[in-house]
């Protein structure tokens, strides 16, 4: 028997995105002595965090408040957000969006040198703070590039953690495939923070890159701790159509509009407001029209195809994203992204043709529950990130909430685990070291020296996405949900004969391909499942056979478990403190 | 678990169109030091007195002189067009936010060159 | 990592560059392709005169001196390039020495003129 | 008859083999499809076994870079129709050792990130603290330094860099085009401490300004440019030290 080696620390963080070395950095700065390994399945720099492009909102503005700021997402959640949280985050966000300035993240400015905010979906006031387009990159390399000067980190990169460790009814660390190596490595912590992200891969059309499986849910998920709020998966209104490129939304707050294959300004039609004239000063109005939140965008291009009044090409059916308006000079100063993508990718330079866009998988308001110290139910195992649920999202997230959410939780969990870690110094060695070895065993049998597996890889990942649109897309039904549940348990059969060509060690990519589609099944089972049990529409999560918000049985997260059939599912309040719910008006 | 180092061959520098202009560029300053040297000597020699002069003079007017000049020339007009051509990569001067854009930094570079080589051939041979 | 003192040869270097691509191309075009067919603005007398003023003596000295050392310092990075990296001290030595010794013949040939 | 163009893949496997070889594959071609969805393709479809890196496919995150035909590309940005119908040889970046297939290995450029101190320096005693709100940086010293600030990080300029491939210790384009993002940024105070790698033999007097970095850059930043417009900066800083050896130090 292979014995697998034990690398000891204070605090394990999986995932080297915006979370997770926020997190890391969170721990430098208040407690240099404790070691820290960041463990992540790719190099830090590739996390996704680098594609969010357009802004991280925080209210610095003299005439913004943090109550609209509480107000906008609480309303774009549909009052599903965790007021308390809201409110933490709310008064948190400018700190840390101050602290990333001082790291020397390259925000776009005013003339006067201050600090330049724009316009969004859903939100009131003008509060994101942008660096042009590329404000996801620009903060995760700001923060990357921060935590190389804390020598108590240590980066573990291109380590793929498989499993969550438990001892004496704690968490005490990680496994980590060593993917250089092959090898499986035991990480032993005395807290755990999971900054894994999202899982938009389980949809076939989506924003998201090819590392975004869901891996820390699912880690969680297989240990008992529930995913919450799973059903709600939003869309972005505006992905590229073939590849699901992300086109911004700071493309409409810097004013660009939506027009169907008539030229109208089809959102009038669907409670969004009064277009005004592009030329008008006051366009773009906020929360009214293409600033409309992302749930009610998406939702009205699938009513405007059932009405036949989108156009249509080789990748099925599309709006056009029209900036022409703005001109050259504009674009290229505030949205040069946008037309580096769109010339690239779509073939159209924006400044003489419309954009054709069409919504597309973007982001997991659900994720590990967690409470508002970012920690688990699990002692020891704290989530931040998209991969957690705390919640400040509830049924649809504001734009530039999410990386605002990351540094102000991400440092949370950084300094909750570090006074978990310090409370909790004994680690049991020997047993982590044998369920390694066990871990290691499982990986060989059932993977790298399987004999007589006869499914591909990549047919079970087309089916299983394929499934996930069709039943628990933007709008689902009871019998599209139980068609994708019923999909889901047979991948979930079928993927126990998983083949594996690859025999090697080194860098097998195959092997963490069926990992991940391991963990993705995992997930795309609590979504399908959460979403058949809320018979109701809320925010993202939208029923054709049950077209109304339902607060007297649904103003409440789901949490929902694994068993070994079927998820279970149970429910829990949401937090209310100052705001009641409310009709959802947008552009009235 | 052992990485493969790939041999970097000796004719790395032939491998790709541009290595081989950056080295035929670098060997310009061969002539251009060839040049200085045959400068020194005509010094040297119109120090000498006029004979010794006019031997140089009637050396220049050789066939050989005149192939030799050209090839070098070739070599020096490639020198002067990388060189100015890379000036703006050094030389960024910045207005407000906007840069000057590279083909006037470029441009300038340029312009000064036939600028000069005009009033030098108007000065030495009186054109 | 040891403090460098390159940037005494590369300034010189890139100072070389800059009159080497102003100056020489004309002086080529002077005394390669014209001189040969019209000798008459080359007569002894005002060429000799001409020298004899110190300011163009010292013009004569920037425009060979620093595209000496231009050349060194080209020369010395593509032999290193090249393969000869083992002895780059030897041809650092060779390189610019070869530029020194020429800059000194320039500037006694220059004085004493 | 379907249109198909062939991809010939470097591979190299090494608890199976001592030296690579190439693998051809015949696949569809579709016109609007990148190298890196070949490569997919060839992945899901016909051989699991193909190690590479890849995730944005948006060409920001820097993994997918690759030798195409020599040259080195963001495979997420490289079309197929631009070669088609030629085959089309797709190695890993040149220039460094290869863990396995495409997958090159990246300590040294991780180390030399590390060792150029890419963050915020501030003297001592003179950070400012958050409640004090942000520095201040006008759009023009922004612009300054924003260029820089745009490496992905890919290494694709490593790749196109024959002093590199030559001698691993160059510093090389992308980490000295990175300290000086900082070194220009108005709220760094950090040059001299950065000078030490980056003035040194390894660093910036190593460039003999090929310039093929600044080519093969897909992001524009212009490394070549940053070199030697530290070969400036050092420069004159040798020289005040030479005239002022008194006074020279507080930069």
């Amino acid at each position: 028997m292979v014995k697998s080696e034990v690398h000891k620390c204070d605090v394990v963080i999986v995932g080297g995105g915006g979370a997770g070395l926020r997190a890391a950095i969170a721990i430098g700065q208040t407690n240099p002595a404790l070691k820290v390994a960041l463990v992540s399945k790719v190099y830090p720099m590739r996390s996704h965090t680098v594609s969010a492009e357009g802004g991280a909102a925080a209210v610095t503005k003299e005439n913004d408040s943090f109550d609209d700021h509480c107000m906008d997402t609480i309303g774009g959640s549909d009052w599903l957000a965790d007021q308390d949280v809201v409110e933490f985050f709310v008064k948190q966000a400018p700190a840390e969006m101050i602290q990333l300035e001082h790291w020397g993240c390259p925000w776009s400015r005013e003339p006067s040198g201050k600090i330049a905010v724009r316009p969004f979906g859903g939100m009131k006031i003008e509060r994101t703070w942008y660096a042009a387009d590329k404000t996801g990159f620009h903060m995760l390399h700001a923060l990357y590039q921060t935590s190389l000067k804390y020598d108590n980190l240590i980066n573990y990169d291109e380590w793929f953690a498989t499993k969550i460790l438990i001892e004496n009814g704690r968490c005490q660390g990680v496994t980590a495939l060593e993917l250089r190596s092959g090898q499986l490595r035991v990480i032993a912590a005395k807290a755990v923070i999971l900054c894994t992200g999202g899982a938009g891969r389980v949809f076939p059309f989506t924003t998201n890159g090819a590392i975004k499986t869901g891996d820390g849910m699912a880690m969680a998920y297989r240990v008992g701790v529930p995913l919450k709020d799973m059903e709600f998966v939003q869309y972005h209104p505006t992905g590229l159509p073939g590849t699901g490129i992300l086109i911004t939304e700071a493309a409409r707050g810097e004013g660009g509009i939506l027009v169907n294959k008539d030229g109208y300004r089809y959102l009038q039609d669907y409670d969004l407001g009064k277009p005004l004239d592009v030329n008008d000063p006051l366009h773009p109005v906020k929360k009214t029209m293409e600033l409309g939140p992302r749930d009610r965008l998406s939702q009205a291009f699938m009513k405007e195809l059932e009405k036949g009044r989108v156009l249509s090409g080789p990748y099925g059916e599309y709006v056009h994203l029209d900036l022409r308006h703005l001109g050259e000079k504009k674009i290229d100063k505030k949205i040069p992204f946008v037309r580096e993508l769109s010339t690239k990718y779509a073939g159209i330079d924006p400044v003489y043709d419309p954009i054709p866009v069409r919504p597309v998988a973007h982001y997991f308001m659900g994720g590990v529950d967690t409470n508002i110290r970012t920690a688990t139910r699990l002692p020891g195992l704290f989530a931040a990130g998209e991969v957690a649920s705390v919640t400040i999202n509830g049924a649809n997230r504001l734009g530039s909430n999410s990386l605002t959410e990351l540094l102000v939780f991400g440092a949370q969990s950084g300094q909750a685990a570090t006074e978990f870690a310090i409370e909790h110094p004994d680690l049991d060695f020997t047993a982590l070291e044998k369920q390694g070895a066990d871990e290691q065993e499982r990986i060989t049998k059932n993977f790298i020296r399987k004999n007589g597996g006869y499914e591909r890889v990549a047919t079970l990942r087309q089916e299983m996405t394929k499934t996930m649109e069709s039943g628990a897309g933007i709008y689902r039904s009871e019998k599209s949900l139980k068609e994708t549940c019923d999909k889901l348990a047979e991948l979930r059969d079928r993927f126990s004969n998983v083949m594996i060509e690859d025999r090697s060690l080194a860098f097998n990519t195959e092997l963490t391909s069926a990992l991940e589609l391991d963990f993705m099944l995992d997930v795309a089972q609590a979504i399908a499942h959460s979403a058949l049990a809320r018979t109701e529409s809320r925010g993202s999560h939208q029923r054709t056979d049950y077209p109304k918000r339902n607060d007297e049985r649904f103003l409440s997260h789901s949490l929902v478990f694994r068993t070994d059939g079927a998820p279970r599912i149970e429910y829990k309040d949401v937090t209310i403190t100052r705001w009641p719910p409310a009709e959802r008006v947008y552009g009235r | 678990m052992k990485s493969y180092r790939r041999p970097v061959p000796n004719t790395l520098w032939l491998s790709r169109r541009p290595y081989i202009l950056f080295i035929i560029r670098e060997l310009t300053a061969v002539f251009v030091g060839a040049y200085c040297v045959l400068l020194l000597f005509f010094i040297y020699k119109l120090g000498k007195g006029l004979e010794a002069y006019q031997g140089m003079l009637d050396a220049l007017k050789s066939p050989l002189s005149i192939i030799l000049h050209l090839i070098a020339l070739a070599f020096a007009i490639y020198h002067s067009v990388t060189w100015f051509n890379l000036t703006p990569k050094i030389m960024v001067l910045q207005i407000g936010e906007e840069r000057v854009p590279a083909f006037l930094i470029a441009g300038a570079n340029f312009a000064a060159w036939l600028g000069l080589s005009v009033i030098l051939a108007w000065v030495i041979i009186g054109v | 990592m040891s403090k460098s003192n390159e940037p005494i040869f590369w300034s010189l270097f890139a100072a070389g560059g800059v009159v080497a691509a102003l100056f020489i191309p004309i002086l080529m075009v002077i005394t390669g392709l014209f001189l040969p067919f019209d000798d008459k603005p080359f007569a002894y007398e005002r060429i000799h005169g001409a020298v004899s003023h110190p300011l163009i003596r010292l013009l004569l000295f920037v425009l060979i001196a620093l595209p000496l050392f231009h050349c060194a310092h080209r020369l010395r990075f593509v032999l290193i390039d090249i393969g000869l990296k083992e002895v780059r001290g030897i041809i650092s030595v060779l390189c610019y020495g070869a530029a020194i010794v020429g800059t000194i013949i320039a500037a006694v040939l220059l004085w004493r003129f | 008859m379907e249109e198909t163009i062939e991809l010939e893949i470097f591979r190299y496997r090494p608890d199976q083999e001592d030296r690579p070889t190439f693998q051809t594959y015949e696949i569809p071609f579709r016109k609007d499809w990148v190298v890196l969805d070949a490569i997919n393709y060839i992945k899901d479809q016909i051989d699991g076994t193909l190690s590479y890196r890849w995730s944005c496919r948006m060409g920001v995150c820097g993994s997918c870079g690759m030798m195409v035909n020599g040259v080195p590309k963001l495979t997420c940005a490289t079309f197929l129709k631009d070669y088609y119908p030629d085959k089309i040889r797709v190695e890993p970046l040149a220039g460094f050792p290869v863990e396995r297939d495409l997958v090159i290995v990246m300590d040294d450029f991780i180390h030399k990130l590390k060792e150029i101190k890419p963050w915020i320096i501030r003297r001592e005693g003179e950070e400012k603290p958050i409640e004090e709100g942000e520095y201040l940086q006008s759009p023009a010293e922004l612009a300054e330094y924003k260029q820089y600030s745009m490496c992905i990080n890919c290494m694709l300029c490593y790749a196109a860099c024959p002093v590199y491939a030559l001698d691993n210790t160059f510093v090389g384009p992308a980490a000295i085009a990175l300290a000086q993002r900082y070194n220009m940024d108005s709220r760094d105070q950090g040059r001299e401490q950065r000078e030490e790698i980056i003035a040194s033999n390894e660093g910036i007097w190593e460039c003999t300004f090929v310039g093929e970095c600044s080519v093969a850059c897909p992001k524009s930043v212009d490394p070549a440019g940053a070199i030697q417009r530290a070969k400036v900066g050092s420069t004159i800083d040798w020289y005040k030290d030479l005239l002022m050896p008194w006074g020279g130090k507080k930069r």
